[in-house]
């Protein structure tokens, strides 16, 4: 497939010095994600996961294997990626506000006239704080917020800049049922505006389903890929979809894969 | 939280005229004489007798510490982020710097003084060698411990070494940079000192040697209060400018 | 054995033999003294560390101790003077060839280094005053800077013990014979120079110490006098570093200029003469603006001498 | 991880050669005299000719050094603690220090010897006065500085404040308490040196008026090179020590 | 009922100075948990869950009322509560092993003997790892841990020192459903043999309602309890009954009100 966006060739990646004793935190893994693909990807704790997110952005280089992501080889970290790391990691320093405009004054095109358009990029982060529910909350400090809000401030960092790669790692963790199922309809929204490559990490797996493109299940350390189920719903989506029989069925059909590879080992 | 009592508010004040109170209690109980070590009541009376001289010269010491001092930051924070960020910067000059600056700067103001003439430049010189170390040292320590997690925050938007320094490096050190500039510009007040004491006409430290020479040690004390009191009002004003800017980091 | 703490006004150099000779060959350990000899950093220092009676005994110049007197009249425990060893002060005026200082009389108005509390800086109106100078102007530095300074042409003279600077002088590499020096005592200027002191709690509580000590220091010193160059070996042991040519010299200049003068011949060696003294304390209350006037009769106290050596210190 | 090449492994001798060389084809080239600016070679052979002085020197100022360290270790973790972990004796000590660490140490030794004659007494104080007000400082801004998050993992156990400061406090601030180890050794040493060189007679403080006074310039700097040598020792000591207990807060 | 272990009466709390103003991040919230009760608190993000938390620790003293636990009034922070945060304040200086043996050098009785029985002490901590699935990471450290294995860890070092009051926030948020519903048997486990008091909170209605006697409810900010709901399964409990019609029917109601909290405002 020559529209392969993300592409994973055979790569494994361990940290330290185990790699030399053969010992990875992730093996094997080859997979391709065409442009404006949204895969999730789901697996037991400690299975590789945000390892996987941190190869795809260039933040690790693997001790194994080759990614290219965009046609090129990765090298050392992107400058068109966001993401939301599991951790919300919110600089203590900074309020929400200008956590949030972090990207703006690191990615060009926006570095390069960010005060002049400052205004014009406040009113953006204040309308996608408003979107997560934070309205109010621009000019407290990240220790000021829940764990949950933390988590949303985190989120919209990982947007403002409306990255060709989105990386969110179990972004939604800290939130109600509720809140959690808002955030999916406003992610889905914006992507299917915007056709960015997204890559979710998630162990919800109906929000792995409702969301993603294709659902890759990974095995416990060292996580390999081991099953990779296209989700062929028919798209748009909506909330209602999630109580269909169609939707169940893939559910489960995860549950029985991530349940076998529990008992398996 | 809790309104502040006077105590509180007025901490520094208190603990001040309290030493005074014991010290003028000894020298007087004690009979100890001005030339061993005076007590306040003399000083204050030299410092009253001998005010526009010794505002003279402490004029002539603050600036020369301020321009001294304004360099000591400039190197300091430079050294600072290359030893810092660059592990063989850090390996290379930083024993070579520990080295330098375990060396006594009054050794090398006659070797200044015999290239820049006597006067404002040995001194400001020195202040400058004596008071870089402490600002390098912290900035580098902060740069080198900055918790890679919030370095990848940065580095997954593709920044520059330069921008994870500026927008994590240096406000996550700021609290130590202002701890280094609490030690730097006492340094560099004794370095200006030092330099006024072995070649200068004016200075405190120039009155110090003066005062001490005709053995007037309450004259040379008034001498010290004005650096004390001039060193103090500096501390005040980055406490002033560090409780604005690092109020995130005092949030306990 | 009796301690005695020995304050130097100076480092371990040539003169210092005067007291570490005696010292090594156990004249003091005769007489019943356990000395203990330490190096020294200025007069005004020395005077101090025996008032303040962390020292028993020092060597200090005769003006500091006057100082001394005048700006503490309550201290309780002024020390007296109790034997003159440098009978001329060695403060001089130096100056090379080459600068524009040929001759005493071109020294008004011109460019004078040294540190404030130089004693020849500090006693220099009395100089000026005896040769009809106008005013000078000053610069302070380092004791060690000033020889330097006046080699590069920042400064026309220096003033500075004759001992000290002519000797530095040359180690920058100026002839013996391009050093010109005006020393006080050959311009007009008799100050006596150091003197060795003792602090008035030793007088009282045994000065039969006292006693002890001058006879045994008079009997190092006329050693010492008779054969300088055999002495800086016990500098030496104090002191390993010093260059033993050079600090022979500048004992040997020590002696010529400040032990051995011809005052000292008429006075004799180790007292003084008692209106010279007094003419001293007026000028040094004048000159070093004193906040008492300085009463010679607290400032010498001749009466440990040990007379009979005396006489047979100096070479006839 | 990846290997080290020559140059990053031996980085730091390679700088100081490279420095030795520079400075002697300076001085060569421009025939700079050794009373103005001794070139190495000219240092070299004095610390050859008078290495059993050197050495004996060095011994004193080395011990007496340590043991004013070791006090400004103490004294300063101590007050550091204090001002760090209480409100009202921060508002009142620092400011108070600050401006006391401002004054020259060099004039109050002619008054430590009049408490303890000339020798070690006023040199270990003068090294411990002079050096402990960077440790106390560094102790102080990380105890300040804890997140209450960390602290609150201590508090709900019912933990005292002191256990809060062993288990949280002391281990966050080790690199800091680091970085102010090697800025107070250089002042130590630098403490040592400016007492002995107006109150002792021995140490390389000594040594260095001594050689100075008779203008052997290349004598007082090889005094120097050894002061220089022995700081770099301790800072590699301090170095081993800090990878060990450190690592953690290296890990980038 | 004077058996209650925990009494909140007609507590309010906000933080900083926002009570001066009125605002509030909890209130009026009265409550008696009996010794030795399982509840669960739910609600929306940000509403005052970890707020509540730290009130009946003590980490935060009250704005308003009283909480009284033991019988005697919370003035401080207790010496007999295991907590694991909601986020897993792991210290990094320390290894994971080294990190949950803290709360024994801390709390009595086992600090007095701590050096004497550190063998034991370390015994019973690799056993806790072992049964978190953290078997081999004992002497790795917080940051080569991945964010569910960190989870793991706090929840060890919540239980090591078998506190009477244990309060977990969010502790298995960072989790898959498999790993997350054994360590739901292993804490209901512990419970029932030891009996100590448990404060959950959760998003997970289905954990609140498996492993707690009484689930509460909380409205939006400020954080109000709304809805008080017995669990009157019959205990002991396992996975089976999370599948029976009973359990659904309380999860389902739950969830209405917590629907209702969010619509109503
Ligand atoms: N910085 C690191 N240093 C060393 N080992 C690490 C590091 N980060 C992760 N690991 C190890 O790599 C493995 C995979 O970790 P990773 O964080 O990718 O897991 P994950 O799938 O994201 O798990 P979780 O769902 O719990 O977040 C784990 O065994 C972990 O111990
Ligand atoms: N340290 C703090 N300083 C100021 N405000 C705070 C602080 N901690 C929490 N808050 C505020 O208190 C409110 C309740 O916060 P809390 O952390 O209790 O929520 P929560 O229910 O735990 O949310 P979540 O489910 O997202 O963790 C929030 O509005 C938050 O902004
Ligand atoms: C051998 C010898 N050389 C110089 C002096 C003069 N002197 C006395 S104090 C001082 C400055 C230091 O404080 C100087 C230069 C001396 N007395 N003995
Ligand atoms: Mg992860
Ligand atoms: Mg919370």
């Amino acid at each position: 497939m020559s529209d392969s966006f993300i592409k994973f060739d055979d790569v494994s990646h361990g940290y330290g010095d185990l790699p030399a004793q053969g010992k990875f935190a992730v093996e094997n893994i080859s997979l391709e994600v065409h442009t404006g693909g949204f895969i999730a990807i789901v697996g037991p704790s400690g299975c590789g996961k945000s390892t996987f997110m941190k190869l795809t952005t260039g933040l690790q280089k693997p001790s194994r294997g080759r990614i290219t992501v965009g046609g090129n080889e990765v090298n050392g970290p992107l400058s068109f990626s966001g993401m939301a790391f599991q951790a919300p990691t919110l600089l203590p320093w900074r309020t929400t506000l200008e956590n949030i405009l972090l990207p703006l004054e690191i990615v060009e095109p926006f570095r390069f006239d960010f005060r002049k358009k400052k205004d014009e990029y406040i009113q953006r982060a204040l309308k996608l704080l408003e979107s997560v529910g934070l309205k109010g909350y621009a000019d407290k400090f990240p220790w000021e917020l829940s764990g949950g809000m933390q988590q949303r401030a985190s989120i919209c960092r990982a947007l403002i800049h409306q990255p060709k790669m989105l990386l969110l790692d179990e972004p939604f963790g800290a939130l109600d049922a509720f809140t959690r199922e808002e955030l999916w309809n406003i992610l889905k929204d914006l992507w299917t505006e915007q056709q960015f490559n997204v890559i979710l990490v998630t162990h919800d797996l109906r929000e792995a389903v409702y969301l993603a493109d294709t659902v890759y299940v990974m095995s416990k350390s060292p996580g390999k890929i081991v099953f990779k189920r296209e989700i062929d719903l028919p798209r748009p989506r909506d909330l209602e979809i999630t109580y269909t029989e169609a939707f169940t069925n893939i559910v489960h059909e995860l549950r029985g894969h991530i349940g076998s590879i529990r008992s398996g080992k | 939280m809790k309104k502040k009592n006077f105590l509180e508010k007025n901490a520094a004040i208190v603990l001040f005229i309290a030493l005074l109170v014991i010290w003028q209690l000894i020298c007087t109980v004690f009979k100890v004489s001005e030339f061993i070590f005076p007590s306040p009541i003399q000083i204050g009376q030299n410092l009253f007798e001998f005010r526009t001289e010794i505002l003279r010269h402490s004029w002539v010491t603050f600036w020369t510490t301020m321009v001294g001092f304004g360099i000591s930051i400039m190197v300091g924070v430079m050294l600072g982020f290359l030893i810092g960020s660059s592990k063989i910067a850090y390996d290379a000059l930083y024993p070579i710097m520990t080295a330098f600056n375990a060396l006594p700067k009054a050794a090398f103001v006659p070797i200044l003084v015999v290239w820049f003439g006597i006067g404002a430049g040995p001194a400001i010189l020195t202040a400058f060698l004596i008071s870089f170390f402490p600002i390098m040292v912290n900035i580098a320590t902060a740069l080198a411990t900055i918790e890679p997690e919030l370095e990848d925050v940065l580095r997954v938007l593709g920044a520059s070494k330069k921008d994870i320094i500026v927008k994590i490096g240096m406000p996550r050190c700021l609290p130590f940079f202002f701890a280094s500039l609490k030690v730097a510009i006492t340094l560099a007040f004794v370095g200006t000192t030092v330099s006024e004491m072995s070649a200068s006409n004016e200075g405190i430290g120039y009155l110090l040697i003066s005062a001490g020479s005709s053995m007037r040690l309450p004259l040379a004390f008034a001498g010290l209060v004005s650096i004390g009191v001039m060193a103090m009002s500096m501390y005040e004003l980055f406490a002033v400018i560090e409780r604005k800017k690092t109020a995130w980091a005092h949030r306990s | 054995q009796t301690a005695i703490k020995f304050q130097l006004d100076w480092r371990f150099e040539g003169p210092s033999a005067f007291f570490l000779e005696p010292a090594a060959k156990g004249y003091f350990k005769q007489v019943g003294l356990d000395v203990s000899i330490d190096a020294g950093n200025g007069s005004g220092n020395a005077v101090n560390r025996v008032a303040s009676g962390s020292y028993d005994i020092g060597f200090a110049d005769m003006a500091a101790l006057m100082e001394f007197h005048g700006n503490n009249p309550d201290a309780p425990n002024k020390p007296v003077a109790v034997m003159m060893v440098y009978n001329n002060t060695p403060a001089s005026v130096i100056t090379i060839k080459g600068s524009n200082v040929k001759k005493i009389s071109d020294l008004t108005g011109k460019k004078l280094g040294a540190p404030v509390f130089d004693a020849g800086r500090r006693s220099f109106q009395l100089f000026q005053d005896a040769n009809k100078l106008g005013p000078v102007n000053w610069i302070s530095m380092d004791p060690a800077l000033r020889e330097t300074m006046l080699v590069k042409g920042d400064l026309d003279a220096i003033t500075g013990f004759g001992f000290t600077s002519i000797l530095n002088l040359e180690a920058r590499g100026i002839k013996a014979e391009d050093i010109i020096a005006f020393p006080f005592a050959q311009n007009g200027v008799k100050l006596y120079g150091n003197a060795i002191i003792v602090s008035p709690k030793l007088i009282k509580e045994n000065p039969a110490a006292i006693k002890a000590f001058l006879e045994a220091f008079t009997k190092g010193a006329k050693e010492v006098i008779a054969n300088p160059d055999d002495s800086i070996q016990y500098v030496k042991q104090k002191d390993g570093i010093i260059n033993v040519d050079l600090e022979k010299r500048r004992l040997r200049l020590a002696i010529k200029d400040a032990v051995v003068t011809p005052d000292a011949k008429a006075e004799g060696f180790g007292t003084l003469s008692l209106p010279r003294l007094a003419l001293m304390a007026s000028q040094v209350s004048d000159i070093y603006k004193t906040k008492t006037r300085v009463n010679p009769d607290f400032v010498w106290d001749g009466s440990f001498l040990p007379l009979a050596s005396l006489k047979t210190v100096l070479p006839k």
